[in-house]
């Protein structure tokens, strides 16, 4: 490890610095505004030292890491999304548990994790970021302890999640098993050598999809994702949504391209039934589900497939496209779960139709953000939704992929519906007895907060939606020194 | 007095529009002076038109007013065109036109809608002056829908009652039927000569096409097929009996005078695409005759003064359509004239009695008028005497036997068709006859109340002289041989070819003719006035009522419409009104919500379940990585 | 000391795998579960010991300690979670704990 | 940039109408129309100021601006003829409807005209728009106002007609993008030129049978907007159920893009493919208005019947614009004004009479016309004006229509003439259940006031001076019309253009630097018409 391996894995030293500061600040004592500032002080820190790298280019950091435009792209993307996500915890455990301090521990642990993964090129640096982001996750999920879904959820995910990466394990195992090598370089290479895959690769990569496939709830290892969403805090929730799914999907994309998947027809199908699967189980799922929280796990569930739409398109457009699309999905969600974080109270989650029942009349700037939101994930134009989904369907016809495309197609109509479902709710007119229904209203600073955030991710929305050249810009820039 | 031209069709349009906009907020008075006034000044017009138009004989006058619009080679105008066949349309139309409005001012005194009437009154009007006018087919077109518009408005005048309601979308929507088949042949003509111009196509059709053109015969029967439909001929007369709903004076300005000889007018117009075939002109005479011979038949047996003379319109209209299938272009237009003046006539006294009588118009419930309303008396006979074309001293024996006469010694004449005329005026001499013994003769049944005053006898006497008189105009050449009438029209209806050597046979025909009619009077004569009880043993014979049931319903063809067409198109339209493709959507939209239940039962919230799927999702794809 | 096949060395791992696989198929009490869990990941190490001494490296023995320190760690939380369930529920059947579906 | 400023004043409008309405109630009413009679007046000033265009070119004014120039999108903006038709139409009835609603919408009045005002935003940038991207873009802008507009403000099944409305449309989009996208990298990938831009796209060389789907893609939007028959059932439901301006709206305006869009879009870039698909296209149009007229004749919602008049409309409009000349298509542009006039005026009468009764039923009106002459002749010359009858601008463009088409296919023209019967038979039957027949209410229904009149007033202007004296707006049209047509002059000449293209691959799209014939030269080309259709 020299100074310059240092400097390049400055952000992920300075999230690292934050925990162990963190615990010494509980350690000295409880407070949760020190806390709440040490971690969006550390992801500002973090964010800013990546302007550092941004012309990285590509290092690597022998043997487990590279640090590339790529990575720091996605670096960046989680780091961002964390702040947010943090920004709006704040306001929302401020109001619940009284142990809140160690949330931000956790939190800063996953996004470590979530970092981690995106920057590696090596089974173990692979194996060590999902782990450091799942074993968080367990705790995160089961924050709120006296909510009994909140256990419910905690278990399950943690269950489930061992038990999916047992298989991520095996599969590792036996890909190295087969080709000797876990370095991603290593394996391409000796991968190329074959002239017939072994058996045992084949299954060591199946065996790696269902873990990777479980972490991105992408049919048929979706079934954990409602539950979880259902009963983690919803600040979690979004977290699960965004940051642990953008992680996984970065390395996918680093692997496959690295590997070259793409030219093997068996994985293409793989993926292609696992798209097509996703995202019309996803949309159905949805259809007429009355829990929003449910409804934004099946939409998800979708997305990922769309996503994989773009992935399989396996070019340069394809990662660009999944980028933009995650980028815009990251704001949506975030945003979304946003609003449902700031409708809860202290007892539940918002997560009912009803909760969300003439929300325009009642608050309505906080329906104009949600609807924004819904439109986006719908797809509708003048939303960074729009300008994703057109770029991940010109990337599928750019390589006509005509089955998915369509499929994409079809399943954004299917998805429109549950989508707009909740915008009539939200636009339904008051009745007299939910009108006067009293709302704790938080204390005002708190209540800023979020609303801060909210509106930054919905301005954030339309600026995207309306002038994506920018961010266009960016992310083609930095991708292009990454892909190899 | 050419660029007077466009005033014609504009005064009354004018009218219409001023009575449309203030008709509500203005006395009667003035109403009436609008309505009658506009109608009047078109007249007098016509009339210094007229005069200049005998005096200098040219052969057309064009005025064009505007250009209509110009797409790609089509660009009909908004332009008139005068020549001798226009010349008499407009001036039946403005005359007879003008006093059916005087006759309105008091038959129409007591409506709440005076103004409403006049204002369609006027736009009749001017929408058949257009329709007559019009220099080319699009505008003609333009001045026949708005002839039918007109037509449904008053015969639904009195809306509040539903069957008038019907009888008004029935003509309209019959009419229409003939109209879709004349707009087919517009369609056609403008393909082919890439113009509506009526001089155009005439003068280019007669180049291109020889005699017996297919393309020629099709076009000449689509055009038919709109002549028909206005003329209230075979297949589409059933509406013009219904159409009587409307007030009395519509039915003697629309319904008998002027808009349903409008199908005539088209076929003289579009002469020379009928003379290039023979199998149009022969449809032409058919129709005429079979129509003539069922609505006379039918009229025989209507109790309704109004349908009897509604029947004998169709029955008139047919002799018209007769004469133009043979080729006699002018002695078509003349009956149309003639027709014109003395169906006037009959329908304004039959409104008068209407009217006299608290608007009863049973016959059975009529009699012993001769008395108590002697002008409308007299001039109703000469009517009837024109209607049944009692020989030398009415106008309608000039007009008839010219048209009999020239199906046999015309070059496209045929024994049949004359033999039908022959039967036809039998016939018509017995229905009219029998309605003047009915509602005049015998004792009177109903009590007169309204007295006619001058605003209705007016124009009565007028229209009496000119039944009476303008028969003179013409008459036939072994019989003082005046042909003011055809020469006139010489210039655009060219002469009928008589066949050589028939002529001395003339005078029989003449006679047979004449005795014809008197025949029928008798017979009237008998069974209405002297026996009645003739009619009474008619009445007990099974076969006879049969028959006379047959008849009166205007020979089943409302049921067999009704049957055919009106019905299944209800039962349809009513079987799918909530749209059967709807409910395709719908089917969707349900299986999109059953699979979304049967993805729902997999989240059974059990963990195990969820261990099992992930399992099993495991075996799918090593399976599949295996196995390909 | 004779190197024993690799293949018969996965097919030990494989077995291991197999079987916790089955048993948390078939456990319903969480502890059972979550030690099946266990056996599963351990399964993996030994695939991963297995295939590091047929290519004669240290790597998969490093990544065999990565996992048992991940399974203690994950272990861990697990108990505290279960400790949290058994609180709420008063039974360890995982089938319980299914208030969240549809 | 007279074209952006069109936009933006709707879209700035529309945010400060919603913005004042805390102010006051009244304001954004005031603001809506005020905003509205400001991009009408300047629509207005380029029509009267310019009425022919530059020689050689349809096009009048033109804006290009890069937007996202990663993927060759620009804000490209162009006006000709058809489109300023198309916004002056767009105008005048977003005029009417901000009158209508003014007694009519008493609850959340300001975000009612963001929407209102939004709709128009769209649909004038639908029909500006030189981008397919930016086209397809607008078109989905202007869907979601729509949405609200029904789903808020909507009658008593309005959050399904709603639904319904935004499934359809949008389903059709999404295969349109995917038609844009396919169009877009077989461009690229001819030319290396990666680029939205219409101009650039229409110089595409297709395969046939690329070329066949991706006019399936475009169509699949046009159809369902426009509606065609198998596709229409969203709209009876639309219409039905939204608020009155809504409903002119939808019937006057985003029926109407989807008729500019086969003008615009499918006849120039896919030529051949459309030209094989004509006799079904046309097929698809009679039926249409046949069954259209059938179950408008069923009804007994009065807007929903207007709405299945519609229907049966819009069938004119596919027929003509496959019919491939320029009487046809002029037809087919007089039909979008004069129907969206028509139509509209019909459905303001359906709000008026709604407002008065509160019910839409038919079976409970008659005899009106004792008590509202007024509102009686309005709707006569409106009914009228529905079944075709000459002297008013629906017969002009029917009349045109069939012409046109006549020259193409004589029976489907046959049965589409047919269609007129029908539509008499249903049109008789609104004034004879509203206006005629005995009056069954107690209290007598109001007759139109002031402000109902300074409605009606105009639009019965517009059909009469449409009907008599149509040229300025053929004028105006002719230009872009015949630059349509021009991938047709060519391959029609040569009789048998698709079996030509199948051969060589290549569909015939004559150089694009042979600009349009001037009006003077149309003669010949249409007496070549004439003469090569004989039947």
């Amino acid at each position: 490890m020299t100074l310059t391996d240092f400097q390049h894995l400055l952000p992920l030293l300075i999230l690292t610095f934050a925990v162990l500061v963190s615990m010494l600040v509980i350690a000295v004592g409880r407070n949760h505004k020190i806390m709440y500032v040490i971690t969006a002080v550390s992801f500002l820190a973090a964010f800013a030292s990546l302007f550092e790298l941004r012309d990285v280019g590509r290092y690597t950091i022998e043997p487990l890491l590279v640090i590339d435009g790529f990575g720091v792209f996605y670096i960046g993307m989680i780091l961002l999304t964390a702040l947010l996500i943090s920004m709006l915890s704040y306001a929302y455990f401020e109001q619940r548990e009284e142990r809140k301090e160690e949330y931000y521990i956790l939190l800063l642990l996953a996004t470590i994790g979530a970092c981690m993964l995106v920057v590696s090129k090596h089974f173990a640096s692979l194996f060590l970021g999902l782990e450091i982001l799942s074993v968080s996750l367990y705790a995160l999920i089961a924050y709120l302890r006296t909510r009994e879904r909140s256990d419910e959820a905690g278990i399950k995910y943690l269950i489930l999640a061992a038990f999916s990466s047992a298989f991520l394990l095996f599969g590792m195992a036996l890909v190295y098993a087969s080709t000797g090598a876990m370095e991603f370089a290593g394996i391409a290479t000796a991968i190329a050598g074959f002239t017939e895959l072994p058996l045992l690769l084949l299954t060591g990569f199946g065996m790696m999809i269902v873990g990777i496939g479980f972490k991105l709830s992408v049919v048929p290892f979706h079934m954990w994702a409602p539950d979880v969403y259902e009963g983690a805090p919803a600040p979690v929730t979004a977290f699960i949504a965004t940051v642990s799914k953008g992680g996984v999907l970065g390395v996918l994309i680093r692997f496959f391209m690295e590997v070259d998947g793409f030219r093997y027809p068996t994985l293409v199908l793989i993926f292609t039934i696992v798209a097509i699967a996703s995202m019309l189980a996803g949309n159905l799922l949805a259809l007429l589900q009355r829990n929003v929280k449910r409804i934004l796990a099946y939409s998800s569930i979708a997305h990922l497939g769309y996503l994989l739409v773009a992935f399989l398109a396996g070019n340069e457009m394809g990662v660009e496209a999944v980028t933009f699309y995650l980028v815009a999905y990251f704001i949506t969600t975030v945003g979304a779960f946003g609003v449902v974080a700031m409708l809860s109270d202290t007892e539940r989650d918002a997560e009912q139709l009803e909760d969300y029942r003439a929300l325009l009349w009642r608050r309505p700037w906080t329906a104009a953000v949600f609807t924004a939101m819904l439109l986006s994930l719908a797809g509708i134009p003048l939303t960074a939704g729009f300008v994703g989904k057109f770029y991940i369907l010109a990337a599928g016809v750019n390589t006509q992929l005509w089955l998915l495309v369509v499929m994409l197609a079809l399943n954004s109509v299917i998805g429109l519906f549950y989508y707009i479902r909740i915008i009539a709710v939200m636009f339904q007119q008051p009745e007299a007895d939910t009108a006067i229904q009293p709302r704790s209203r938080l204390r005002p600073s708190i209540y800023l907060a979020s609303v801060g955030t909210l509106t930054v991710l919905a301005l954030l929305l339309l600026y995207i939606g309306v002038y994506p050249s920018g961010l266009l810009q960016v992310i083609q820039g930095m991708l292009a020194t990454a892909t190899p | 007095m050419g660029e007077l031209l466009w005033l014609i069709p504009a005064l009354p349009f004018a009218g219409a529009l001023l009575l449309v906009l203030f008709g509500n907020r203005i006395s009667r008075a003035l109403v009436s002076a609008i309505g009658v006034g506009s109608v009047g000044i078109a007249a007098a017009i016509t009339l210094a038109l007229g005069i200049e138009f005998l005096s200098t004989r040219p052969d057309f006058i064009r005025q064009e007013v505007w250009q209509w619009f110009d797409v790609a080679g089509f660009s009909p105008a908004i332009a008139f065109h005068l020549d001798a066949l226009s010349m008499v349309f407009i001036f039946v139309i403005t005359f007879v036109g003008f006093l059916i409005h005087i006759y309105s001012t008091e038959y129409m005194a007591k409506d709440q809608d005076y103004a409403r009437f006049f204002a369609c009154m006027n736009l009749f009007v001017g929408s058949m002056l257009m329709l007559v006018m019009a220099d080319n087919l699009l505008l003609l077109y333009l001045g026949w829908e708005g002839v039918g518009l007109c037509s449904y408005l008053l015969i639904g005048f009195w809306y509040k009652e539903p069957a008038n309601g019907y009888a008004a979308r029935k003509a309209f929507i019959i009419t229409r039927v003939g109209d879709t088949a004349m707009a087919i042949g517009l369609f056609m003509l403008f393909q082919h000569f890439g113009t509506l111009h009526i001089q155009s196509i005439s003068t280019e059709a007669a180049q291109v096409w020889s005699v017996g053109n297919e393309t020629a015969m099709i076009i000449a029967l689509l055009l038919l097929g709109g002549a028909v439909g206005k003329s209230g001929q075979l297949p589409l007369q059933t509406w013009l009996p219904d159409a009587m709903a409307g007030p009395t004076p519509v039915s003697a300005l629309i319904h008998a005078a002027t808009m349903v000889t409008a199908g005539v007018y088209l076929i003289a117009r579009m002469h020379v695409i009928f003379a290039l075939s023979p199998v149009a002109m022969t449809a032409v005479a058919v129709i005429g005759a079979v129509t003539l011979l069922i609505a006379g038949f039918a009229a025989l047996t209507q109790y309704d003064l109004k349908r009897v003379l509604a029947y004998s319109t169709i029955s008139q209209i047919g002799y018209m359509f007769l004469a133009l299938g043979v080729g006699a272009w002018s002695a078509g237009v003349f009956h149309f004239m003639i027709h014109g003046f003395f169906k006037a006539l009959l329908f304004l006294c039959a409104g008068a009695i209407i009217l006299a009588l608290h608007h009863e118009q049973d016959m059975r419930r009529m009699g012993g008028l001769r008395q108590k309303l002697p002008v409308v008396f007299y001039t109703f006979l000469i009517g009837a005497a024109s209607l049944a074309a009692f020989p030398l001293v009415s106008a309608g024996f000039y007009s008839k036997d010219q048209i009999l006469w020239l199906q046999l010694a015309g070059e496209n004449g045929n024994i049949w068709l004359y033999l039908a005329g022959l039967l036809g005026a039998f016939i018509t001499s017995i229905y009219t006859f029998r309605m003047v013994f009915l509602t005049f003769y015998g004792e009177e049944k109903t009590h007169v109340g309204h007295k006619p005053t001058m605003a209705i006898t007016m124009p009565l006497i007028i229209l009496g002289i000119l039944s009476f008189a303008g028969g003179f105009i013409e008459l036939p050449h072994n019989f003082g041989h005046v042909v003011l009438f055809s020469d006139f029209l010489a210039p655009v209806l060219p002469a009928v070819q008589v066949v050589e050597g028939l002529t001395q046979y003339e005078w029989m025909l003449q006679l047979l003719a004449a005795v014809v009619s008197l025949g029928g009077i008798f017979i009237a004569y008998l069974f209405y006035y002297k026996k009645p009880e003739l009619v009474e043993s008619i009445h007990r014979s099974e076969t006879a009522m049969a028959i006379h049931r047959f008849w009166y319903s205007g020979w089943g063809f409302d049921q067999l419409y009704d049957t055919l067409f009106v019905r299944p198109y209800v039962y349809l339209s009513k079987l799918n009104k909530s749209d059967f493709i709807d409910s395709v959507y719908t089917f969707l939209a349900r299986i999109t919500q059953g699979l979304h239940q049967l993805f729902s039962t997999t989240q059974t919230g059990v963990m195990r379940n969820y261990v099992a799927g992930i399992v099993v999702g495991a075996i799918m794809i090593l399976t599949i990585s295996l196995l390909l | 000391m004779t190197a024993i096949p690799i293949e018969t060395g996965l097919l030990l791992a494989g077995v291991l795998f197999m079987l916790g696989l089955i048993s948390v198929m078939i456990r319903r009490n969480v502890i059972f579960m979550l030690i099946s869990v266990e056996i599963m990941l351990n399964a993996a190490g030994l695939a991963f010991i297995v295939a590091g001494s047929h290519w004669a490296q240290p790597d998969g023995q490093i990544m065999f300690i990565f996992i048992l320190t991940m399974a203690a760690a994950e272990v861990s939380v697990g108990l505290a979670l279960i400790l949290q369930i058994y609180h709420q529920l008063k039974t360890l059947n995982s089938d319980a704990a299914n208030f969240m579906k549809g | 940039m007279i074209l952006v400023w069109l936009i933006v004043i709707l879209m700035a409008g529309g945010v400060l109408a919603w913005i004042s309405g805390k102010v006051n109630r009244a304001l954004p009413r005031w603001i809506a129309l005020g905003s509205v009679l400001a991009v009408f007046g300047m629509t207005l000033y380029l029509w009267l100021s310019r009425p022919t265009p530059m020689l050689g070119s349809p096009w009048l004014v033109q804006f290009d601006q890069p937007w996202i120039p990663q993927w060759g999108i620009g804000i490209s903006l162009a006006l000709d003829g058809l489109s300023l038709l198309m916004l002056l139409l767009t105008f005048f009835l977003g005029l009417l409807s901000v009158l209508i609603s003014w007694r009519e919408i008493q609850s959340k009045v300001a975000f009612f005209h963001f929407n209102l005002l939004w709709v128009m935003a769209g649909i004038t940038g639908v029909f500006l728009t030189m981008d397919l991207f930016l086209f397809y873009f607008f078109w989905e802008v202007m869907l979601i106002p729509m949405y609200f507009l029904i789903g808020i403000w909507g009658h008593e099944n309005r959050r399904y007609a709603a639904f319904k409305f935004f499934l359809f449309t949008q389903a059709s989009g999404l295969l349109m993008l995917l038609a844009i996208l396919g169009l877009y990298f077989i461009h690229g990938n001819q030319t290396g030129i990666y680029t939205f831009s219409y101009f650039e796209l229409l110089n595409t060389t297709l395969a046939p049978e690329a070329a066949r789907l991706l006019m399936f893609g475009f169509l699949a939007a046009f159809l369902v907007k426009l509606p065609v028959v198998p596709f229409h059932s969203w709209l009876p439901d639309a219409h039905s159920q939204a608020p009155t301006a809504g409903s002119v709206i939808l019937a006057g305006l985003l029926l109407k893009t989807g008729a500019y869009g086969l003008l615009r879009f499918v006849i120039p870039l896919f030529p051949t493919a459309t030209v094989e698909f004509a006799p079904w296209a046309m097929l698809l149009g009679v039926v249409g208005i046949l069954y259209g007229a059938m179950l408008a004749f069923s009804q007994t919602d009065l807007k929903r019947l207007v709405a299945y008049t519609s229907v049966s409309h819009m069938g004119f409009v596919i027929l003509g614009v496959f019919a491939f000349n320029e009487w046809a298509l002029q037809g087919v542009v007089m039909q979008m004004i004069t129907h969206g006039l028509s139509t509209g005026a019909l459905f303001i009468i359906a709000g008026f009479l709604y407002e008065r009764l509160h019910t839409r039923d038919i079976r409970q009106m008659g005899g009106f016309w004792s008590t509202a002459p007024k509102m009686g002749v309005i709707a006569i010359i409106f009914v009228m004006a529905s079944l075709g009858l000459p002297g008013l601008g629906n017969f002009i463009a029917e009349f045109l229509t069939l012409v046109g088409s006549w020259q193409a296919n004589n029976w489907l023209t046959v049965f589409a003439t047919i269609g007129i019967v029908l539509a008499t038979i249903y049109s008789l039957r609104i004034m004879q259940k509203i206006f005629l027949e005995a009056n069954h209410l107690e209290q007598p229904l109001a007759d139109l006031n002031a402000r109902e009149m300074l409605i009606a007033i105009p639009m019965v202007t517009m059909i009469l001076w449409l009907g008599l004296y149509p040229q300025p707006f053929l004028e105006t049209a002719r230009p872009s019309i015949q630059e349509q047509l021009q991938a047709y002059s060519g391959s029609e000449a040569k009789k048998e253009p698709i079996a030509q293209a199948n051969v060589t691959g290549e569909p015939a799209i004559p150089e694009k630097t042979a600009s349009t014939e001037k009006p003077e030269e149309s003669k010949p080309y249409s007496n070549l018409q004439i003469l090569k259709s004989s039947n």
